[in-house]
């Protein structure tokens, strides 16, 4: 088996991210997701610099390395110039890589996340779409998000928008050929690979959970990850 | 109140500031050697029962001094005060006293009487 | 506090602000739900200061929140940043100006990887040519919009109709201020008046009359998170990390929130709501909830534009007690029209009036 | 053949040393000190570690020794630069050119500067200071209370400040405020039995004699707790008292408190007459911080430059005994070069 | 109708005693739980009761054991309490040849030189006075000595003596008063009436010369009476409750009674049978580290006054020393650990551990314990000789195993013991093996007093012993002198006394130590002891290394790891544990043999 640590250190956001930790801890103490999830990103870099290859593979399989928010103020602090937040980047692309995300229950969201986010960008050329965000999805968004949504035409207009239009403003139809660009970018960068594997071993996993899997998003697997948890992630 | 389908988390951080220190100064006044605790470890590192079980004796006293106590209750009854702790501790504290006290204590804080 | 303290370390950190030929790029989070905001800016900018702002037509999501959700690597996100970089060059400028700190964030921190790893540079170049056949060139200034203002604070405040003071007992409102996390944490350097005490927003603030409390938990994430906050499940993260704001500003009895990232007002905005359904708890000295604006949406008021107009219609927590306060006219009936007076349904009524 | 003429760069307690034991070798002795008095940071100190002894004994002592017409001493003069002219030297000083055939450089160290620990909100927050400060309320025999002169509750001490810390440009450890704060801990809780005390540490290194000691009677006798956690950031509260973030990293759990001081133990760095005349001098310098020795171990006094010799902190961070002795070593070794 | 108002006293007195032992004796009856009550009707009809009553003559009367310890301790005791039985027994009779049977109050016999002092004439008139002047002397004697020996306690073999209470101050002058008050009263009697014997007689005379005795006589006799009444009324609150309630704990005892797992009203019996002789005191190390409240007698005490605080409850070694040389037999540990028990902490994590795989075909199971682990020379040493002997054998505990269960009992959590043993014993139970050989006496005292295993448990001295008788290995005399240190466990423990000795006979020369067998002192190291601090515990150790290494040594033995540990840490001393030891001999016996090869 390959040696995860070397795996790592080739990506350049883990070069940037970890030097050597002397194990202080000023980046749980201001990590908003150590304050809610059983979440420590000082064991984060001492765990990789062990270079442990079970522990590191562990780690990749884990629901620890998807608690992070990704807010980046641990770079701000560390005396030794680390960056947790990186790290779990580097972290995360590998879990996926190798297709371990799918062990665990915050990994598995990749795939609404690839739905949701990556669909839009790949098509829309926006990383949020406004029908995308109903408040069924989104309860938090409220009464006055429901009238924007149901006048959208209309409020955006008012507020200056270009919905759907040509030309330049607020939520233009992106040209046909800046997204060909864009779908292009994404095949030769290796994103779309990304996207397969994540809806390959997703869909091995629903087998396995045995939920229903299909292209829709109204299906049992994704209802599962969107929504379930099983565990206790902010266990004491 | 409406269901969002998620909530608010409790915080994690240790919060000395409302803190219940019932439990730390009955062990404190029991068995002062306690004091001089530096965490080295020694403890945990031969504890019969770490070794068996997902337990860390040398933690639990820094949890005690934090005074954050729902670990305490669970995890202290995990030690079999087989002794081995208080034979390698470097400063010599009286571990087994300290774990029999956290004990007393939690016996008493349940009949109401610390 | 010592202000004196707080003035050196903001003399220390003053970043060099393009003042003219700005390449504006759009952020996806205020398009969606501060429309109001960036056309605000732009009217600001080109109406009042006159100023040359130019927005390309092909330019994209700079794909941050997908970067940061962990969908794209990091080439991918490289190259769609050097393809908006190439859009800008080919329309001559050399001045970006993003809308979004996510994307002055990814901007910042690609260009940094890029300067201390030539060799993702040279691979970026390369996989751009290979998949559009464009090349590119850094730009040579990359400001946020909030810098932007910041440079023309005075300009705007000299401008201005209004000013942040409580007509009625004369004293100065106080003001919250918020930084976007990607603004400065990872680069201190790249924010007027560093990580820690950021004066980018405080500046405008009080050229604009205000008072800025300062309140311990100032610095701590809105709890936006990514995948923290798109995921349900994850949602108790974003939601528990706002709350603490809140809880920590609250004694201060602030009259207003003011922000320069996109994600942040959305949420300090709707997590008030979602508090008051869910705990009954509503935040705000007078029990009506602390609005949260925009720079953009705050200089329009300053500058006397119609509370409608800049869209202050669409935030959830209710604007009128502040526009009270200020003396800033509006009319209530025509709050939520649509354009040129077309009347519309109005929003059903929360449980708690914010 | 003695009664050579050597000029000694700075009056702290490396450069006084050094001069009274030349002297007594027969030399002639110039002390050149940029400051107003004698005696360098060490004067600023109220007690000393491990010992808690006065630092003014210190100081007597050494002013004491150097009371002799061999010795003659500039204050309020800088030196500027240092030319070395076939054989001896002439060193450049508010004007001056004083000839000497050896220099012994001890410009020892200064405080690092708090501020620029932004996080911490050094001159910013209240009651916020650092070790120094500290020492000179302990001098003041003043009660010490916080800026408002409400009681102290809880104090919190806070180790490493500008040492191991790339953000604050030292890699390097300043070796002397572990044990400084665990001093200084006891002190103030001998002035304020009721006030909680909590050091904030990663590593507690007590090398010296008597250190460790030191550590385990202010666990021991003086109930002052150890978290072993760096402070993240401090915040301001409305009643001017601190709210503080660390990792308690033993328990693996963030951990945030209220408390009404913070004391920065802030480290050490050269002082900024090291740094100029280092580098107009063109000597050596440790990734560009203190001096560097010709030999770490067997030349640890000789300069990159022959016939100029540093003692004391200039070379790095050291104890008051450890300046003391590196300055009688100097002394040997200039002794050894001029008899050449 | 002889009646004086001076009996009052004495009779009140008797009433209120009789009274008062008849309400505790029925009450402890009743408190006995069943079972336990079962067994005294079952085996009230058998040998077990002329035994007791035999053992009651020989302990609570001629004190045995204390005669054992010191004849000269030993015939103080006697005298007063057989001498005094005697006094009633005879004087009971006297008055019967007297008159001849027929019902007469309780106090006529006590005060019958009072109302008979006219020499009269029944069968043995001439002899009986003699007799009780000397029983009286008997006892005179005796109380003289308890009176020298509040003065000088040395002489009887006692370096410390029990400090006394108020109540006992009482008891105890209103006893040394009685007799030579009865001694008074009954020579001013004949000195008036020109009888009594030898002793009475002539002193009587003698004061007749002196003193108006005619005056003094009912005088001397209220205060006989007196001294009486107060005695029988302190004694129920005072230490001399013990004289009753020994005897019942003797037929209890005998019964098959005793304190098991909590304080019942047996450990009560046994509480109050203390006579606070005090020759658990100088058995006790604890004043070795000036530690003194929790010595057995003061402990006793505490606890049955009530105010008995958890530091003294805890701060014990459970060494045994005190048990073995207590004349009562008081089973102190036990009480101890009932009293812990008292503390009920509460226990709310339940231990699953997952059971390892046990070999089919291991004849032997070796469980080296906790401190077994903190001593891998001596699990070496074993392996070493397993294989030696070619034993088929499994280590339990190799990777660390589950703690025996012994050190929670000792805290007072027996329940949370029980899980532990639970495990072991389901472990041991389902391997196919003959034998347990245990490193650690603790452990073997536990496995073998509580586990109720199927299987033979042996301490590795023994099992070493047992190998060698069987020549399964082979040991040569090392030139090497050793003394042997019992560990408490296995000896006071277990009574494993001559294995290892045995043992050790073959491969050292054995030097003798002052305090041996029954008599080992404790290494300081002891689980029992929660309270006692590292600095106290090396005093001790030092204490107890000065008298093993008396007669010089080359090396330390034991058999307890803990005790191995404990004596390592002090100064300039080899310790070996015996296991050790024995695979040196056989190092040696096989290179020999090599050498015989080449």
């Amino acid at each position: 088996m390959d040696n995860l640590f070397e795996k790592l250190s080739k990506d350049v956001r883990m070069q940037e991210g970890l030097h050597a930790c002397m194990n202080c801890g000023v980046c749980t103490a201001i990590c908003p997701a150590a304050e809610i999830y059983n979440y420590d990103p000082r064991i984060i870099c001492d765990t990789i610099q062990s270079r442990d290859n079970d522990e590191i593979e562990a780690l990749l399989k884990s629901e620890t390395i998807w608690y992070c928010g990704e807010c980046m103020s641990c770079k701000t602090r560390c005396p030794r110039g680390n960056t947790v937040g990186l790290i779990i980047i580097a972290l995360r692309s590998l879990s996926q890589e190798l297709g371990y995300f799918a062990e665990s229950e915050k990994g598995r969201q990749q795939l609404f996340l690839k739905r949701v986010i990556g669909h839009w960008m790949l098509e829309k050329g926006y990383c949020l779409y406004l029908e995308g965000i109903g408040t069924d999805l989104y309860p938090e968004q409220g009464p006055v998000w429901d009238w924007i949504q149901e006048n959208y035409r209309d409020v955006f207009a008012r507020l200056g928008a270009n919905y759907q239009g040509d030309g330049t403003g607020i939520l233009r139809k992106i040209p046909d050929e800046a997204m060909a660009e864009i779908q292009s970018i994404f095949k030769t960068t290796g994103a779309i690979d990304r996207f397969e594997q994540i809806e390959k071993v997703s869909t091995e996993k629903a087998k396995q959970m045995n939920l229903k899997l299909d292209d829709t998003m109204a299906n049992e697997y994704i209802g599962h990850i969107y929504t379930q948890t099983e565990k206790n992630h902010n266990a004491l | 109140m409406k269901n969002f389908g998620f909530s608010v988390q409790p915080p994690r951080y240790i919060d000395i500031d409302n803190f219940d220190g019932r439990i730390l100064m009955y062990v404190l006044q029991k068995e002062p050697s306690f004091n001089i605790c530096m965490s080295c470890g020694c403890c945990t590192a031969t504890c019969s029962a770490s070794n068996i079980l997902d337990f860390n004796i040398r933690k639990l006293g820094l949890l005690l001094r934090r005074g954050v106590s729902e670990e305490l209750e669970k995890e202290i009854n995990k030690c079999m005060l087989c002794g081995k702790c208080t034979l390698v501790c470097p400063r010599g504290i009286n571990t087994r006293n300290v774990i029999l006290n956290i004990k007393k204590a939690l016996t008493k804080i349940d009949e109401n009487e610390l | 506090m010592i202000l004196e303290g707080k003035k050196a370390i903001w003399n220390d950190y003053q970043k060099e602000i393009a003042d003219d030929k700005l390449y504006y790029v759009r952020s996806c989070v205020r398009q969606n739900f501060f429309p109001g905001a960036e056309t605000t800016f732009l009217r600001i900018m080109r109406e009042v200061l006159g100023k040359d702002v130019f927005e390309h037509p092909c330019h994209t999501s700079c794909s941050g929140i997908g970067y940061h959700s962990d969908l794209l690597p990091l080439e991918t996100t490289m190259t769609v940043v050097a393809r908006q970089f190439s859009l800008m060059n080919e329309s001559g400028y050399k001045n970006l100006v993003p809308s979004c700190i996510t994307s002055f964030g990814l901007y910042t921190e690609i260009m940094d990887t890029w300067h201390h790893f030539p060799e993702t540079l040279e691979k970026t170049r390369k996989q751009l040519k290979e998949a559009t056949g464009r090349t590119f060139e850094i730009p040579e200034n990359v400001s946020h919009a909030s810098d932007v203002f910041y440079k023309f604070r005075k300009e705007i405040a000299a401008k201005s109709q209004f000013k942040l003071i409580n007509k009625h007992t004369g004293k100065p409102l106080k003001v919250v201020e918020h930084i976007g996390c990607h603004y400065a944490k990872m680069f201190p350097s790249k924010g007027v008046g560093g990580a820690e005490y950021p004066h980018v927003l405080v500046g405008m603030v009080e050229d604009w009359g205000g008072e800025i409390v300062d309140y311990p938990e100032r610095r701590h994430c809105c709890g936006f998170g990514f995948r923290q906050y798109l995921v349900s499940a994850n949602r108790g993260y974003s939601v528990t990390s706002s709350r603490k704001k809140f809880e920590s500003m609250q004694p201060y009895q602030p009259d207003m929130i003011i922000t320069n990232c996109p994600g942040c007002p959305m949420f300090l905005d709707k997590w008030q709501y979602t508090l008051s359904e869910m705990e009954g708890k509503v935040y705000g000295k007078d029990g009506r909830g602390i609005p949260v604006f925009t720079f953009e949406e705050v200089a329009g008021l300053m500058l006397g534009f119609d509370p409608w107009d800049i869209g202050l219609q669409v935030h959830q927590v209710g604007c009128e007690a502040i526009l009270d306060k200020i003396g800033i006219p509006y009319d209530p009936a025509k709050k939520y029209d649509g354009p040129d007076g077309k009347k519309l349904s109005k929003p059903m009524a929360a449980t708690f009036n914010l | 053949m003695a009664n050579k003429k050597i000029v000694i760069v700075g009056g702290g307690i490396a450069g006084l040393e050094a001069a009274a034991s030349l002297s007594e070798r027969g030399h002639s002795i110039t002390i050149v000190e940029s400051k107003a008095t004698l005696g360098g940071n060490v004067s600023n100190w109220h007690k000393l570690f491990p010992t808690l002894r006065d630092s003014s004994e210190v100081i007597d002592y050494l002013t004491k020794r150097i009371d002799n017409p061999k010795i003659s001493t500039l204050i309020n003069t800088k030196v500027e630069n240092i030319k070395k002219n076939n054989g001896s030297f002439t060193v450049e000083a508010n004007g001056m050119a004083l000839d000497a055939d050896a220099v012994l450089i001890a410009t020892g160290y200064d405080l690092f500067d708090s501020r620029r620990k932004e996080e911490f909100g050094y001159g910013i927050y209240d009651n916020v200071i650092n070790s120094a400060d500290l020492e000179k309320r302990f001098k003041a025999e003043k009660p010490i209370t916080s800026a408002n002169g409400s009681e102290l509750k809880r104090v919190a001490f806070i180790h490493c400040v500008g040492s191991r810390d790339e953000k604050a440009g030292n890699h390097y450890c300043s070796k002397v405020c572990c044990v400084t704060g665990v001093k200084q801990a006891i002190e103030l809780r001998q002035r304020l039995p009721r006030t909680e005390i909590i050091c904030f540490y990663i590593d507690l290194r007590m090398f010296g004699a008597g250190f460790e000691e030191l550590y385990r009677e202010a666990q021991e006798k003086w109930g002052i707790q150890f978290v072993r956690g760096r402070l993240s950031e401090a915040a301001e509260n409305m009643d001017g008292s601190l709210q503080i973030k660390a990792e308690d990293t033993l328990s693996g759990r963030p951990l945030k408190m209220r408390t009404d001081m913070i004391v920065l133990l802030a480290g050490m760095e050269p002082s900024c007459g090291t740094t100029s005349l280092g580098k107009n001098v063109g000597l050596k310098q440790r990734m560009g911080t203190f001096l560097q020795p010709q030999d770490e171990h067997l030349l640890s006094n000789k300069s990159s430059i022959d016939g100029l010799f540093v003692a004391g902190t200039c070379t790095g961070p050291m104890t008051i005994n450890e300046t003391i002795t590196d300055a009688r070593s100097a002394v040997v070794m200039i002794d050894e070069y001029l008899k050449k | 109708m002889n009646f004086e108002f001076f009996v009052l006293p004495f009779s009140i007195g008797l009433v209120f005693l009789l009274g008062a032992l008849l309400f505790t004796f029925i009450n402890w009856i009743v408190k006995i739980e069943k079972g336990e009550r079962q067994k005294i009707s079952d085996s009230f009809f058998t040998h077990k009761t002329l035994s007791a009553l035999k053992e009651v003559f020989m302990e609570s009367l001629i004190h045995r054991k204390i005669f054992k310890r010191n004849p000269l301790l030993g015939y103080m005791h006697m005298s007063l309490a057989f001498g005094w039985f005697l006094l009633i027994v005879v004087g009971d009779i006297e008055v019967k040849f007297f008159n001849g049977g027929g019902f007469k109050a309780p106090y006529y016999p006590v005060f019958f030189r009072y109302f008979e002092p006219a020499p009269h004439h029944y069968f043995g008139s001439t002899v009986f006075p003699h007799i009780m002047d000397f029983l009286l002397l008997v006892v005179l004697s005796g109380v003289a000595l308890a009176l020298f020996k509040r003065i000088k306690s040395s002489i009887y073999g006692l370096r410390k003596t029990t400090k006394l209470r108020l109540g006992d101050r009482i008891a105890l002058y209103s006893l040394w008063a009685v007799f030579p008050l009865r001694l008074l009263a009954e020579s001013i009697t004949s000195g008036l009436y020109n009888s009594g014997g030898f002793m009475t007689h002539n002193l009587g005379l003698a004061l007749a010369g002196i003193l108006p005795l005619q005056h003094l006589d009912v005088l001397v006799w209220w205060l006989y009476s007196i001294a009486l009444g107060l005695f029988f009324i302190t004694l129920p609150i005072s230490r001399y409750m013990h004289i009753p309630t020994e005897v019942m704990l003797i037929f209890l005892r005998k019964y098959g009674l005793q304190t098991r797992k909590y304080y019942t009203s047996i450990s009560e019996v046994e509480v109050f049978s203390c006579s606070r002789c005090g020759l658990c005191i100088d058995r006790c190390q604890l004043p070795d580290a000036q530690i003194v409240k929790p010595i057995s007698v003061y402990f006793i005490r505490s606890v049955r006054n009530n105010s008995i605080d958890s530091k003294t409850l805890y701060n014990c070694m459970l060494c045994g020393r005190c048990t073995e040389s207590c004349p009562v037999g008081i089973d102190v540990n036990a009480l101890r650990i009932a009293k812990r028990e008292e503390f009920n902490i509460k226990n709310k994590f339940t231990y699953d551990f997952e059971k390892p795989v046990v070999p089919a075909h291991s004849k032997v199971l070796y469980f080296a314990g906790c401190m077994g682990h903190l001593t891998p020379g001596v699990i070496k040493s074993m392996k070493h000789i397993f294989e030696a002997a070619g034993e088929n054998y499994w280590f339990m505990d190799q990777d660390k195993g589950v703690c025996c269960g012994r050190p929670l009992m000792m805290a007072g959590q027996y329940n949370a013991a029980l899980q532990l043993m639970n495990h072991n014993r389901a472990i041991i139970n389902r391997s196919n093996a003959q034998l347990l050989v245990t490193s650690c006496p603790i452990c073997y005292k536990v496995f073998k007093d509580k586990y109720n295993l199927k299987i033979k448990v042996m301490h590795h001295s023994e099992y070493i012993n047992y190998l060698i008788e069987n020549k399964r290995i082979d040991v040569r005399k090392m030139d090497v002198s050793a003394v042997y240190h019992d560990p408490c466990e296995l000896g006071r423990g277990s009574e494993v006394y001559a294995e290892p000795r045995s043992v050790l006979n073959k491969i050292v020369t054995l030097k003798t130590s002052s305090q041996e067998q029954e008599k080992a002192l404790c290494c300081g190291g002891s689980l029992g002891n929660f309270e006692i601090q590292n600095s106290q515990r090396t005093q001790i150790r030092d204490k107890a290394l000065d008298v093993l290494m008396a007669n010089k040594p080359d090396v330390l033995v034991t058999s307890c790891p803990l005790c191995k540990r404990t004596f390592a840490k002090g100064n300039h001393v080899e310790v070996k544990d015996i296991a050790e030891l024995v695979k040196e001999a056989m190092v040696l016996q096989s290179t020999l043999n090599v050498k015989n090869i080449v």
